[in-house]
């Protein structure tokens, strides 16, 4: 494969009491290839992602963003270097309205302190209102998020993260909470966002039709290790995960 | 509305301080008193609020000042410093009183003393102890009708001289505050000049309040001095006497309590015989010169039947507050032609005024200082009283005791020789005769 | 006009005009606006949800600075005292802020209570440098080098603080506002994003500490210089239980609420002092106990709901010139 | 410092440490469960003291029998935790569980406030001392000092009997077992169908009676005044936060920390007295952010 390594892990081990929930894990995300990561519930796949954004660390192993060395690092260093993540709960600013929190957040990537300017008159304010209209979001810019239905919630901590103008963007099931009539609707609109911001993602998904049409590359996640890897048809067609994931999923 | 009535009142006021001299007697005498009302130190407040309410009803059912009746306003001084500073102004600059009786704390004096001069309002500093006000400042306005923490405690040196030559160590517990820090400079400091050789093994300064001494204690007995001086008061000093009793301390030491008068009663058997006790003056419910006196009796009988307790310094402290403001405005009204005197000519007046309340006659010296003489004793069982009375008792004469005029007092006291235990007079009583 | 927006200022003119009338209001005024400064900082740190019990600390260091300044100085000069008390305050600020920021809810309170109070006790237990409990007189100082009377100096306190206190609710209003006291804002909702944004929870917190101790300083000073004297009673526990009540009397994480709050604290505690003596604290008890249960918006949300029933609106609007000023809820 | 005064000291931070414990336990199992920092538990620890003091007075003045006062501790206790814990629960916490921390937290302010007045009314400001129970047990000499035997054994005796009776009432009896499950994930037990209200109402009675048992039993030692509540509760608050909240060994740890430290500090360096609990607060926390015996939460996202 020709494209840029952008994250690499090796031998990631942590356990908790007696769950194992990375073991050995070896993981190489490439510039450029959508990942999409499954596997059954207590796979270790969030707790994978928490590593990589340096929420929980590892009791062994590395984690390399761009060639440098983040395994110990805090969630707030990595982000700066341009990993950002959206959440399976989306972790809003609950008091705060949808344009609100991406305003906190691209005044947060460009360190905007401002004591004096109002946050509704930084000059982020038209690219944050343009972001919004990506996720499909600008008629509920000035909504309390707290009031708005899980849908929209994920969108809009998915905005928050692209606010960031990532290179890396890690999304824990992004489409969890959202109607199945909807979810296809919404990896359009993120693809799409995400294809604009020349953003590399990562997301854990469950559903297999997500996968396929927006994964370029699939990891399936066992036992807190990485069981296969591929491109979506490999991975789909495969036996084991038919019988393991997909049967567990359907 | 208040502020219409408030506005009202001000404009009075400006024209009658155009007219300040020669004004017309007025419907009432108004004074603010400042006592504590809540926390430790309440246990002060209560009995001289109660002991003022009683005064001043009966001054009043015989004319008041000049056939003015007078009125009080309290002030809790428990409420803070601040509070009482606010209320001080307000009744001040609103009610427009005509005196000030402020206030029992020491730091509160500090506080008002300088505010009392901006505000030109006679004040009288009533209960507290602090010596510096008028060694550090001189003021017009601002009396002390009683002594302070010099004669206080120099009489109790002197005292303790007298009765215990001997002794050869002494330890102190005093409370952390400017009260138990200052006493025992000016004791320790008049203890050195009259008796050089003593050797002070134990300095402890718990803190204000403290509801334990059992760690002092246990230290005292391991080095047991020959006597323990303590100036706390109040819950503080009850305490600590009791804690002190239980362990068997009391056997071991003199304690040297000048403040406790004021507790005696309220210590019941817990203070063991052959201690000694001050009286803040000569304050004492069984005052060997006034326990014969009628009037004296009915009042410490009415007091009991009225609060429970027998009468103790605050309340004596306060009779002596009121009967300086009825000299001070009688003399003025003298020298006024009998007209009711203008706010500074009653200030003038206070120049030099002697006045008796209950205990003996108190004189205002020219650094506005008064001079009162100091009763001390060692405690005895005695018949009729379930708590510790006083027997060999001294009277202080309060001219020698008390820091000259113009005198810094730990300068002067520093420069006492043993010499001087011989010179003072001192009067000697015993109990029951 | 809105009537919204003309009742504060007629009460402002109210306030500003008091003390020409009832001159001994003057100080209690001056008092509340002092005490509003400190109440402001709680308030910044509320908009971050957390409560400190141990604020009354900064107001204690400025003060204590005010009044060595004025021993040192013979009277001092009331600019240089409001400047190092103030500086003082962010100094130990930054400090125990340091320490403090890494803690939330009932451990960053009773961190600032502990510190308070060891803060308290050298207050109380080094007599000789402090005054012990009994605190330190505070000569009035002069003003530009212009020595002043007590009544010309009270006068210009009051004034003084007024317009200090106006332009200070100002600033404090434009730093919530901004880009980083948004952020301190997410303190409360959700520290983890904050953090996933690449902001320090932390140093946010730190600048609304730093905040917050230097308006209590500026507190600290007025009040010392005010009050004449300062005490170890400035630094208590009790006294930053006392700012963060008032807080909630105004109307929580409210700045104006803040020195209405304190206006109407000091004249019931006042009136509850002189009036009912003896049940003082009772009152204030119940006070609180009625606002927190029955109007837990403070003073100014129930005058927020009272123009909403004037105006006939029945949601709470979105704009308004007191509305801005509270935070979303 | 000799063996001597070693010894004496230890004594002494004992006997003091056994008192903190007594009212730093009701402050931390109250936390543990309803999660409110109760500031009124030094206002039950006063009037524990002032009920214990009062009716001992009068009893004894009437000729009963001074070994009565020892019953009458627990009498002081339950009166505490009935009358005055029991009603303020269900009258006032009730209604702002759901509300902030600081507004919890100053509504416990405000009964304290309240409080302080009730007592001054009920029982005037003159300082009690009623000591009949430390009197009836005598004294102690150890070392060439007098203890009194109340002080040196009864009163850790007794916190010791209280921390194992705790545990055992925790982990043994039902209601005990509800109250952990509470403390411990209030979440899953109120799902599983625990009845927290009832929960609630009894952590919150015992607590305060622990409080007033602990003012009673301070009484035997001490004057009663109006505002010892307030000096107490900052020192309660210090040895719960060091411990960690809601635990209740942690607890008896650092009231010994304290108590040894503070008579410790009398005998080497008394300024630092009242510093001590501070400062051995600020220490562990430093170290142990959560408290000594606290656990740290990471938050799931």
């Amino acid at each position: 494969m020709s494209a840029q390594v952008l994250l690499e892990t090796r031998g990631l081990d942590i356990r908790f009491g007696g769950v194992v929930a990375a073991d050995q894990v070896d993981v190489e995300i490439h510039e450029g290839r959508n990942l999409a990561i499954i596997g059954p519930n207590g796979a270790g796949k969030t707790t994978f992602l928490n590593i990589c954004t340096g929420y929980t660390k590892p009791n062994a192993g590395s984690v390399h963003f761009c060639g440098r060395e983040i395994t110990r690092r805090s969630p707030r260093q990595i982000t700066r270097l341009g990993v950002a993540r959206a959440f399976q709960m989306p972790q809003l600013f609950a008091e705060h309205s949808a344009l609100e929190n991406l305003l906190i957040a691209a005044s947060a990537r460009d360190r905007r302190w401002a004591p004096f300017t109002r946050l509704g008159d930084v000059p982020e304010r038209d690219e944050m209102m343009h972001l919004l209209e990506l996720v499909d979001c600008a008629h509920v810019a000035e909504r309390a998020v707290n009031e708005l239905p899980e849908g929209q919630r994920k969108l809009i901590d998915i905005a928050i993260a692209l606010a960031l103008k990532p290179k890396l963007l890690l999304m824990d099931e992004p489409t969890s909470g959202v109607a199945s009539s909807e979810k296809f609707g919404v990896m359009d609109i993120l693809t799409r966002a995400l294809a604009e911001a020349k953003v590399t993602s990562v997301f854990v998904e469950h559903d297999m039709g997500i996968v396929e049409k927006y994964a370029d590359e699939v990891a399936v996640w066992a036992s807190g290790a990485v069981q296969l890897r591929g491109t979506p048809a490999e991975i789909l067609e495969h036996p084991d995960v038919i019988r393991d994931v997909i049967g567990e999923e359907v | 509305m208040r502020i219409g009535l408030t506005a009202a009142a001000c404009a009075t006021a400006l024209l009658t301080s155009a007219a300040a001299y020669a004004a017309d007697k007025p419907a009432e005498l108004k004074i603010g008193i400042t006592a504590f009302l809540s926390g430790p130190a309440s246990v002060f407040g209560e009995p001289a609020k109660a002991a003022a309410e009683m005064m001043i009803e009966s001054m009043n059912a015989e004319g008041g000042i000049g056939g003015v009746p007078i009125k009080a306003f309290f002030v809790d001084e428990g409420a803070g410093g601040e509070s009482v500073l606010a209320e001080y102004r307000r009744l001040v600059q609103d009610t427009q009183v005509d005196a000030m009786f402020a206030s029992i704390s020491s730091g509160n004096c500090n506080k008002v003393a300088p505010l009392a001069e901006d505000l030109k309002v006679l004040n009288f500093m009533w209960d507290c102890g602090t010596q510096r006000i008028f060694e550090e400042n001189s003021y017009r306005y601002v009396f002390r009708t009683q002594a302070n923490a010099t004669p206080e405690m120099l009489s109790t040196v002197l005292y303790l001289l007298k009765t215990k030559p001997d002794f050869n160590s002494i330890a102190v517990v005093n409370q952390d505050y400017a009260w138990g820090r200052d006493s025992w400079a000016i004791f320790s400091t008049a203890l050195k000049a009259l008796k050089p050789d003593v050797k002070v093994v134990a300095e402890f300064f718990p803190k204000f309040g403290t509801p334990d001494f059992s760690t002092e204690i246990s230290r005292l007995q391991a080095l047991r001095p020959d006597v323990i001086l303590s100036t706390s008061w109040g819950g503080d000093l009850d305490t600590f006497v009791r804690q002190a009793s239980q362990r068997g301390l009391t056997n071991s030491s003199t304690l040297v309590l000048p403040l406790a008068e004021s507790s005696l009663e309220r210590l019941g058997k817990a203070l063991p015989p052959g201690h000694i006790v001050g009286t803040r003056g000569d304050h004492y419910f069984l005052h060997p010169e006034k326990k014969a006196d009628s009037d004296f009796t009915a009042f410490v009988d009415a007091f009991r039947d009225k609060t429970g307790a027998y009468p103790i310094y605050p309340v004596f402290h306060m009779s002596q507050a009121l009967s300086a403001l009825k000299g001070a405005y009688e003399k003025a009204i003298a020298a006024n032609g009998g007209k009711w005197p203008g706010r500074e000519q009653v200030v003038d007046a206070m120049a030099g005024l002697s006045f008796k309340g209950l205990g003996r006659e108190v004189t205002i010296r020219e650094d506005n200082q008064g001079v009162e003489d100091m009763l001390l004793g060692t405690t005895i069982e005695a018949e009729g009283y379930d708590f510790a009375v006083l027997d060999d008792m001294m009277m202080f004469d309060g001219d020698q005791v008390t820091t000259p005029v113009g005198k810094v007092s730990i300068e002067w006291l520093g420069t006492l020789s043993p010499d001087f235990l011989n010179g003072v007079n001192v009067e000697m009583f015993k109990h029951g005769s | 006009m809105s009537l919204r927006l003309a009742v504060p200022l007629i009460l402002l003119a109210l306030v500003a005009l008091l003390p020409t009338i009832a001159p001994w209001s003057q100080v209690v005024l001056t008092i509340a606006l002092a005490k509003g400064l400190a109440v402001l900082g709680i308030v910044v740190l509320l908009h971050a949800g957390q409560v400190s019990f141990g604020h009354a600390l900064f107001f204690a260091v400025s003060a204590y600075i005010a009044a060595f300044l004025g021993k040192a100085f013979a009277g001092g000069e009331l600019i240089t005292m409001i400047l190092l008390g103030t500086l003082a305050s962010l100094a130990v600020g930054l400090l125990v802020g340091l320490f403090v920021v890494r803690y939330r809810h009932i451990f960053f309170g009773m961190l600032n209570l502990a510190v308070s109070m060891i803060f308290f006790s050298i207050l109380e237990k080094f007599y000789h440098v402090t005054g012990g409990s009994d605190g330190m007189q505070v000569a009035r100082p002069s003003v530009l080098g212009v020595p002043m009377e007590r009544a010309g100096f009270e006068t210009l306190l009051f004034y003084g603080a007024l317009v200090l206190c106006i332009a200070v609710a100002w600033g404090v209003h434009r730093y919530l506002e901004s880009p980083i006291g948004h952020m301190l804002k997410t303190i409360k909702t959700n520290e983890t994003r904050l953090e996933y944004l690449g902001v320090s929870a932390r140093r946010t917190l730190l600048v609304g500490y730093l905040v917050s101790a230097g308006l209590c300083g500026l507190g600290g000073v007025l009040m010392a210089v005010t009050q004449g004297i300062v005490t170890p009673e400035y630094a208590w526990w009790i006294r930053s239980g006392e700012l963060v009540f008032i807080a909630i009397l105004g109307g929580s994480g409210s700045v104006a609420g803040a020195f209405v709050g304190a206006l109407v604290y000091e004249v019931v505690r006042t009136y509850a002092a002189a009036f009912a003596a003896d049940i003082w604290q009772m009152v204030l008890g119940f006070f609180l106990l009625g606002i927190i249960l029955y109007a837990s918006s403070g003073l100014v949300g129930l005058y927020g709901k009272l123009m909403d029933r004037l105006e006939g609106k029945h949601k709470t609007p979105a704009g308004g010139a007191k509305q801005s000023m509270e935070p979303a809820q | 410092m000799n063996a001597q005064l070693f010894a004496l000291a230890m004594f002494d931070g004992i006997a003091y440490a056994a008192l903190v414990f007594m009212v730093a336990v009701g402050l931390t199992l109250i936390f543990g469960v309803l999660r409110i920092l109760n500031v009124a538990h030094g206002s039950f620890y006063a009037i524990g003291a002032y009920t214990a003091a009062s009716i001992g007075g009068a009893i004894f003045a009437a000729g009963f029998s001074p070994w009565l006062a020892f019953p009458l501790l627990f009498v002081a206790a339950a009166l505490v935790g009935i009358l005055l814990g029991g009603p303020i629960e269900r009258l006032l916490l009730r209604r702002i569980y759901a509300k902030e921390d600081a507004l919890q937290l100053l509504v416990t302010f405000a009964v304290f406030m309240i409080l302080e007045d009730v007592q001054r009314l009920v029982w005037g400001v003159q300082p009690y001392f009623e000591a009949t129970a430390l009197q009836q047990l005598g004294n102690l000499e150890v070392l060439g000092v007098f203890y009194t035997k109340y002080q040196l054994i009864f009163l850790p005796i007794v916190a010791v009997i209280v921390l194992i009776g705790l545990r055992l009432f925790l982990r043994r009896t039902l209601s005990g077992k509800l109250i952990l499950a509470v403390t411990e994930d209030r979440e899953t037990a109120t799902a599983m169908g625990i009845d927290a209200d009832k929960v609630y109402l009894l952590t919150f009675i015992v607590g305060a009676a622990l409080a007033g048992f602990g003012g009673a039993l301070a009484s035997a030692t001490t004057s009663v005044v109006p505002g010892m509540g307030a000096d107490m509760i900052v020192l309660s608050f210090a040895v719960v936060a060091t411990a960690g909240l809601g635990q209740i060994e942690g607890a008896a740890v650092t009231a010994l920390l304290i108590g040894l430290g503070r008579s410790f500090a009398v005998y080497l360096m008394p300024e630092l007295e009242v510093l001590i609990p501070y400062l051995i607060m600020l220490l562990v926390l430093l170290v142990r952010p959560e408290g000594l015996f606290g656990a740290v939460r990471t938050r799931k996202i």
